[in-house]
């Protein structure tokens, strides 16, 4: 994924090798090759990929929820670990303990309860300011999420203490198989701006455009040291975990039409992008074919 | 062992709250995506709030907030059942109830009851990780003024469930994942299977089995909810393999405590195991244990064992899991360990 | 305190009852002739005489917290009951169960555990509303609970499904010792219109303000059934509990300028007020005779 | 019992805060009102936050959030305390603690420690009422992979605080509301006032009190924390009154569970009384009575008594809190009744 000349093309190179690797997560769901549960990130890979661009995967600090695998491979880009962790490998990030939503690896860390990864990632910022480091940690969070009150019992103490945090909010106007209209009232903005954070918002499937954004916010908590909230409004075209999906199709063929991957893709010229998916093609295979034949995780 | 003609487990309870929703409309219900068509995650409201729209409240992920609203509702005359998505986020909840629901009664001096039913699904072997496949009941049994029942395949679902909403008391009404997908499995002609069954007449029945008809036995097995189902198999396996006979008591009301069914059982068989899919320090074992030791001190001819989880994680790949929760193995094991120790 | 002609007479009867209360509570712990904690309401009376005259006891419903006194005799008006039950009495509105922070009378409950009480006002409202009472659910709570997180869940519920919930927030600028610039960051009020629940704001310690504004605040939650954020600025005069005050002294000065019963007192004529005054020394001690007498709480 | 020159236990606290924050500078503070010159509500961290600005926070009112942020802190190579005001509101943070700071490790295949100790009082017999006085340590003795130590005015408490600082694991650290004004008594040549002590050499020592230098006794009496002291005098009556002789184990950690001065003492008096202020059902009694009688059978002349709480509230009136939690009585009369029934 390295050597690729452009940003365009770097940032195509990952989502592409996102988007194939959850649908190929979801195949081998399909074929019983998998057990547990895995929330995909089909649809959402413009945000991770435009955000974690400008993190330092050995500075910066990312904490995940459920649907981790795409900040994941962004920030790690450790296919194997992810994919042997979800088929129980001992070869797993977490020898096959945490599975589809408990990962850690270096930096990175995810956890499967709705909001409690919040105020751990404010407290990861209030250490990082404390040694200095300038690290940012940023926590990903769904608009769903927004129903946890810890949430803000973290920004209230991230502004308060001016801590390094970027929280990141991807409404994709659904949890699980709820329209956002039935979970949250308000406003997803001033939620943030209540308690003194900063804020930016967001509509769009374009990674230019997230990126550029985050690249401004990134380095505005670099500058001042203070949390910010950054609103990224946005559309999952998987079903919430493997099968589970009551929405409208019409709703989710329309939102396809705005599919980050063609936004980004078209901005190629077509020897490239192909040159880009057939990288990752070979590459998910290779993954694929070493999870298979890695040993299965053993009780000790 | 079951016959096809049993329904699901999942749909008895879901005809247990059709029922209740049709016969008392003070009953509500809340819990995240409980609407239809979904139908909550594990389908057990399916079709319950196109027949009752305005008493099912599908609401936001707020757990904590979750159980206040119900303690509000309860107070002033509804009866909510309130659904927990995964038994593991009951934690996000326990404020409320040490500190409200479990108290309002009491420190009110009887001016209030608290009548509200905590449906909630626990247990592991899904793969689902850490977070997912916790049993926690066990968080509840030290709580004073609550009632935890947990059923079982064998028990009437609906029923009980039914006798929930009927209690002033609050209640926690603790499913099991794999429970939903087996076959209710009744008592007919006092049987299930070949194995003799003896219910009590209480609100929260207990279950006693016996393959020797409550005449002699080697040991009584107290145990519930989805450890049932294992514990049957671990007493056939014991009978088939080992020529040893076991009681089972299979409780579903864990607190507040009645034990009965355990000191007449350990009355005629001697010995006891306890077994429970929650880790093992601090769980229903030891307190079984502490109650039946004291009150059956003269019956025991040997120390109670318990069967439990290991004291860790509960990890997500199989093999992992497998080896970290009881098994009918495991509970063979205790058996035929007390056995060997037998004087 | 029935009986008397005007508004500002009535007003200014209960506010001054209360502080008299609260004085006298006070005086008993320092003589040792009460146990246990108490948080009392002086320099805060004029909220909750304002805002509860708009309420039916009857009817609506009162969830307060720690600092209740004020809020349980504006709505009760039942002195001998509280005092009694501070007093550990089996005459007590609990038996000598709950003592200071745990009431329960009628329509009116308070619990001590901060922000706890706020979803359950929450549910009584929910209850309130579907069995169609017409009945507002006022919630109490203090700058500093707006730390707790269920805070905010609860307001998200109750602007989702539109329930009669007052939300008064007292800020005293104090969460037992903390002051508010160390506990919260950003703006009260917007914490509640992010939400999408209607604010009001005042900065007052007339108690003709706040019942004005408190009037208008619960006619329209009796019209349009929803919530609605009433926040309060105040100051209390007294320690945090009995004795712990380490507030600079010039401030508290600075602040009993504005005494509640002072402005209150004033539009009265000279004879009406002591003729109140009168009659409330003449209640309380008749009020603490009574519990003096009243047998102690036994067990069963 | 004790002499005037000992220090009292909140300075011993107090001092072991002031030696680990000047020892460590990875050592944090945080929690509700602890800055000077408040200095905490029970003035434990009095000093602390003058001496050491920069690693003293004072928090918002938000317990749950609190937990989290420790965690954080901690996961990052920090070793954060946090002080929680009154230990009922424990059970606003118990999410925090079941699904992530007693999970991380081990779900985390041991990338990771979570260094933390949260300190927080317990106890009732202030007349703080329901919500002020609980012992809910109990709830955490089911949760795996954390620590839970509660120390006795008998403990070295400044020493066994930095060993909690120190300990790579997740560490409660419970505190008790009347042991703060105490003098914190230690053992003086192998006694304290009348009765010899032997301490183990572990991290979390568990003290064994004897009248007789053990030699024979009547019975072992296993409690911790707050009780101790009336476990003592309870003692001295038994010998005083009845010339009935008791040893007695005040154990600092509680989980994980290290019983053996327990079954030492047992293998000696054939007899054990578990003493908590906790409510029964559920309890450090329960699981302490489940171990023993599988571990000591032979030794158990008796079934295990628990003396507890009863399962309620705690009342606000003083005479009703007295009435509902454990006294020196009650631990009189069940080594007197234990002694009735002795064969
Ligand atoms: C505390 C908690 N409650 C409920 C769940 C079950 N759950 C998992 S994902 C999900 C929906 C989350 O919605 P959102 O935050 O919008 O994230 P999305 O799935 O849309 O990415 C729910 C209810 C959980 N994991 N944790
Ligand atoms: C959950 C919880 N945390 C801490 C406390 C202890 N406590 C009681 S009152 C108080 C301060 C409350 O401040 P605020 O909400 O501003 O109300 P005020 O006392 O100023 O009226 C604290 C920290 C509590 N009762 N509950
Ligand atoms: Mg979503
Ligand atoms: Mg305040």
């Amino acid at each position: 994924m390295t050597g690729l000349s452009t940003l365009p093309a770097t940032l195509y190179a990952r989502m592409y090798f996102i988007r194939r690797f959850e649908e190929t997560l979801l195949d081998l769901f399909a074929q019983g090759k998998l057990v547990g549960t895995t929330h995909t990130y089909i649809g959402q890979e413009a945000n991770a990929v435009g955000i974690v661009d400008h993190l330092e995967p050995e500075r910066d600090v990312v904490f995940s929820n459920h649907r981790c695998h795409g900040h994941y491979l962004a920030f790690t880009d450790d296919a194997f670990g992810l994919l042997s962790e979800v088929m129980g490998k001992a070869t797993g990030t977490c020898g096959g303990k945490g599975g589809s939503q408990h990962l850690c690896r270096g930096n990175f860390y995810s956890n499967g309860v709705l909001g409690s990864i919040v105020p751990v990632a404010t407290g990861i910022a209030l250490a990082e300011k404390k040694k200095g480091t300038g690290a940012v940690s940023t926590v990903f969070l769904g608009d769903g999420t927004l129903g946890e009150g810890v949430t803000y019992e973290s920004l209230n103490m991230a502004s308060l203490w001016q801590l390094p945090v970027l929280f990141v909010v991807e409404n994709n106007h659904y949890a699980q198989s709820t329209p956002i209209e039935l979970e949250l009232a308000g406003s997803i903005a001033a939620r943030g701006s209540a308690f003194g954070v900063e804020v930016a918002e967001l509509d769009t499937t374009d990674v230019a455009e997230v990126h550029e954004t985050a690249g401004w916010a990134v380095a505005r908590i670099r500058e001042t040291g203070e949390p910010f909230f950054l609103v990224l409004h946005t559309y999952r075209f998987s079903p919430h975990s493997k099968g589970d999906d009551n929405r409208d199709p019409g709703e989710i063929e329309k939102r396809r039409e705005r599919d980050p991957l063609q936004i980004a893709g078209d901005r190629l010229g077509p020897a490239e992008r192909e040159g880009i998916e057939q990288a990752a093609e070979q590459r998910l295979a290779e993954t694929v074919a070493a999870a298979d034949e890695a040993p299965a995780a053993e009780a000790a | 062992m079951s016959a096809p003609s049993h329904k699901r487990c999942v749909q008895a309870l879901n005809e247990g709250l059709h029922e209740v929703f049709a016969e008392r409309d003070d009953v509500y219900l809340l819990g995240e995506d409980v609407l239809d068509p979904y139908g909550g995650a594990f389908k057990v409201t399916q079709g319950l709030s196109d027949a009752f729209p305005d008493r099912v409240l599908t609401t936001p992920i707020s757990e904590g907030g979750l159980f206040g609203v119900a303690a509000g509702m309860s107070l002033r005359g509804l009866r909510p059942i309130l659904e927990i998505m995964f038994g593991d986020f009951i934690a996000l909840g326990l404020d409320q109830v040490v500190n409200g629901i479990s108290k309002f009664r009491e420190m009110y001096d009887d001016q209030v009851t608290v009548p509200l039913v905590v449906r909630t699904p626990m247990g592991g072997r899904r793969g689902y990780g850490p977070t997912h496949s916790q049993s926690l009941e066990k968080l509840l049994l030290g709580i004073p003024n609550i009632c935890v029942v947990a059923a079982s395949e064998c028990h009437d679902l609906g029923g009980l469930l039914a006798n929930a909403v009927d209690d002033d008391r609050p209640v926690f009404f603790i499913e099991n994942k794999l429970m939903y997908g087996r076959p209710n499995r009744r008592p007919e002609e006092g049987h299930i299977g070949e194995l003799a069954v003896r219910e009590t007449g209480t609100r929260y029945p207990a279950l006693t089995f016996s393959g020797t008809d409550f005449t002699e036995a080697s040991a009584t097995i107290v145990t519930y909810g989805g450890m049932v189902p294992i514990v049957l198999d671990a007493v056939t396996e014991l009978i088939l393999e080992r020529e040893l006979f076991c009681e089972v008591v299979a409780l579903s009301q864990l607190l507040p405590m009645e034990l009965e069914p355990v000191f007449e059982s350990v009355a005629r068989t001697g010995a006891l195991v306890t077994v429970e899919e929650g880790t093992l320090t601090g769980g229903f074992g030891a307190e079984i244990t502490a109650r039946v030791q004291e009150e059956a001190w003269s019956d025991l001819r040997r120390p109670v064992q318990r069967v439990a989880a290991r004291d860790g994680i509960i990890p997500s790949a199989r093999p992992l899991e497998d080896a970290m929760l009881p098994s009918a193995g495991d509970v063979v094991e205790a058996v035929v360990a007390l056995e060997a120790v037998r004087s």
